[in-house]
């Protein structure tokens, strides 16, 4: 591996439809999936990669809103105002779901039971401080469930755009937004790359295929570790 | 706990929706159940809408959508002041509060949801350590504990609490419907009085004793639901599409 | 009202089968039970209080095992191991009765939600402390869920035998052993009075019928306010 | 968390009683569900005895009768610690205690429970103002807090929970049989690996989804019961008089 020094700026977005963008960043996270596990899905771009997971591989979702064991979005028609994920989504009912109260929901997630979740990224730090609930002055929605899904998840894997609107890396050395929680990422997903947090830093595990290892070194705001030669997917 | 009008029996707690009306006054405290709207009650919602109560001080999840849940109460300026998860889901809420027309206190969602817990079972407060190293610490005592550092975060209750539940029976016995649960639960157990409204009224004896979620004991009021009356977030993108 | 000294030692005993006692004690303490009210009766004699509540002022029996709307004891032979109340004693299932956790269970105690609990005593002080649970040295079965009833309820009612088998005095002017919970008891119930707690201190009620109020004295070990005359049980 | 063997995969939890009990061993910390005895594993409580696992530190809510739930393990020595809130019903504990053979430490019923859900559920204590001016204050931590004052009730945990469940289906979804359901949901929460005993074993999908009390994220094992194998004490009374 040899590091790779951060280059400030960088090229302006990856090119590309957003809804591609997104819908790639979707199918590379669902790979990230073991068989059998319990996993909670962040709201927004995370909920898309439910539409990635095998059916018969026997994962359960989880959601903060108090249900375990839910399913696909059903039928245009046949959706249920009392059946949704965490985002206010239709969902559906699979076989040994059970509903509970949000305090029993987050009692899973606090303890340790969740296996992975996948979610949103404003900013994500060398060592694995994510920030994703609040732009000081522009956009204050509030934590929601993401600080106690960071920090307690066994598992957290950030999807995001490789950089913002605006070009800027959003893989930085250190988050300049507010925290959701410290040191609790364990893999970042964009349309560029597939990065793991190490104690000795970031590692870029694969490239999207297409484009270069320094093309992404470009675009990202640390210093890469870099495996010769990286994967590709 | 405040004077308020006389409670009805323990044995028959239905009550007609303008009855329950006046135990909302301005400048209240009211806890409500829901996320996203979801869960929360429409009929009651909608009766303090009408009633003209102002100057409420919240406690919620969230702060619905501008016409779904709890919203309205947001959009026609009665709110001044909300305790939540989040208000991202509600725009003008985001505008009042950046305005300064809305006091807004954040709490990460599943220790907002122990703190009601907590003031619903009687206890003082609960030992967290979500959000240790985020602004969620701030303002928020410490405190160690066999070696390990948690935030201080205190019970809550409410004068009065509403929840919205599938069914209920005249002793107040509650079962929700699916992820219409939400908060529902132990924001029924943190009223000072808890007021319930049910899209179904069955028998005393129907309610099946072992699924049974919210015990009658928990409920000084139950109203019948008119049901909802507002359009779905994911109904309205459908009718934009 | 004058008050009275309390004498101590006093006469041994009030006379009459123990079980008989506790069925006197039990049936005058039923009539403290408003219609329509939530109770806890406690483990012991207050278990036998059940027996003289009609059926029909809806009463509802919570017990801290978990249930709320318990009946009577079922017949010989229809009982049923996995529904007892807190004494592990059977009882039977009333309309409207609902099952939960003893987190719930002591959660509506602790909230307030217990219109009334009826508790076994063995020491009562004259500022309404309640001492029920050890004797250092002899009997040290714990606490139990004594402490969140004698704190929590909104009307606490002890009952107990006047005096001890040895003949002292159970009300007393400060408890000596171990308290259950301070300044909590609204009325004592023995065979002999109904004693209420005051700010101004004890007031004797009633005396139970063939006693009199000088005999009652001598066997209480605090002054008692006497309204003049007292009711008669 | 130990080592510990190999947890069976979370689509089919159901193991041979001999699987469960290798999860047992000397000096380990176990916590069980159950009030009286009534809702306490019976084939879990036998298989211990009978595996000879001892110097057991114990948490649960009493110390049974001698020969009802978990009694047996204080009649046969098995005990080293206990914290329960009392050990009336069982003499020969309290006669252990006595001789100082048995470590017994008191929390009052209902705080031991929100200290065993605190663990569950991931917290690092409750605040509780029970038990303030009684011996239930010795050596515990006072706080003040928006002007009253509470004992800090640390949060408890186990290596191992173990349940009764009236019906476990694969996936561990649990749902309990009346008042034996008392502090098993919780306990169930609070095991770093929790077995389930059920009466019986139901396809994935026969329990309703709005009455499971415990989901099966919660539980790890889930082992067939033979049924109790005790005389309840009702029932002795009977057979004596």
């Amino acid at each position: 591996m040899s590091a790779r020094a951060p280059r400030p700026g960088g090229v302006v977005g990856t090119g590309g439809d957003p809804a591609d963008v997104r819908r790639r960043i979707a199918e590379r996270a669902a790979r990230e999936i073991v068989p059998g596990t319990v996993v909670n899905l962040g709201i927004g771009v995370p909920t898309l990669v439910a539409d990635f997971v095998p059916h018969d591989i026997g994962v359960i979702f989880q959601a903060e809103n108090g249900m375990l064991g839910y399913g696909a979005a059903p039928p245009p028609g046949h959706e249920n105002g009392h059946l949704t994920n965490a985002g206010g989504l239709p969902v559906s009912e699979t076989p040994g779901a059970s509903y509970f109260d949000s305090t029993v929901a987050f009692g899973m997630i606090r303890r340790g039971r969740l296996d992975m979740t996948i979610l949103g990224a404003l900013q994500v730090s060398a060592r694995g401080d994510l920030a994703n609930w609040l732009v000081p002055g522009r956009r204050v929605p509030g934590m929601g469930g993401a600080m106690e899904l960071a920090q307690k998840a066994r598992r957290v894997v950030a999807i995001t755009t490789h950089t913002s609107k605006d070009g800027e890396p959003k893989i930085v050395t250190e988050c300049t937004l507010p925290l959701t929680a410290e040191r609790c990422v364990h893999l970042i997903v964009t349309e560029l790359a597939v990065i793991e947090v190490t104690p000795e830093g970031l590692v870029l595990k694969e490239v999207a295929q297409g484009h270069s290892v320094n093309e992404v070194a470009a675009l990202t705001g640390a210093p890469l570790l870099v495996p010769d030669p990286p994967g590709v997917f | 706990m405040n004077a308020h009008p006389p409670l009805p029996p323990r044995e028959n707690k239905v009550v007609p929706l303008a009855r329950a009306l006046e135990f909302f006054h301005d400048g209240m405290t009211l806890m409500y159940g829901g996320f996203g709207g979801i869960g929360t009650p429409p009929t009651l919602t909608k009766g303090i809408l009408e009633k003209g109560v102002t100057n409420l001080s919240l406690i919620g999840n969230d702060a619905g959508f501008p016409e779904v849940g709890p919203g309205p109460l947001f959009v026609n300026h009665r709110v001044r002041r909300l305790l939540a998860s989040h208000i991202g889901s509600n725009p003008i809420a985001g505008d009042q509060m950046s305005r300064g027309e809305l006091e807004v206190e954040f709490s990460p969602q599943g220790t907002l949801a122990e703190r009601i817990r907590a003031g619903g079972v009687g206890l003082g407060g609960v030992l967290v350590d979500v959000g240790l190293g985020t602004v969620a610490e701030t303002g928020k005592t410490t405190l160690e504990l066999e070696g390990r550092t948690f935030l201080v975060e205190p019970a809550l209750t409410a004068e009065v609490a509403i929840v919205y539940a599938a069914k209920a029976d005249a002793l107040g016995n509650l079962v929700f419907d699916k992820t219409a649960r939400n908060f529902n639960p132990f924001v029924a157990m943190a009223g000072d009085i808890t007021i319930a409204e049910a899209d179904e009224i069955v028998p005393i004896g129907a309610l099946d004793p072992e699924c049974i979620v919210t015990p009658g004991i928990f409920v000084d009021m139950v109203v019948q639901s008119e049901g909802i009356h507002w359009t779905w977030v994911w109904e309205q993108r459908k009718e934009q599409a």
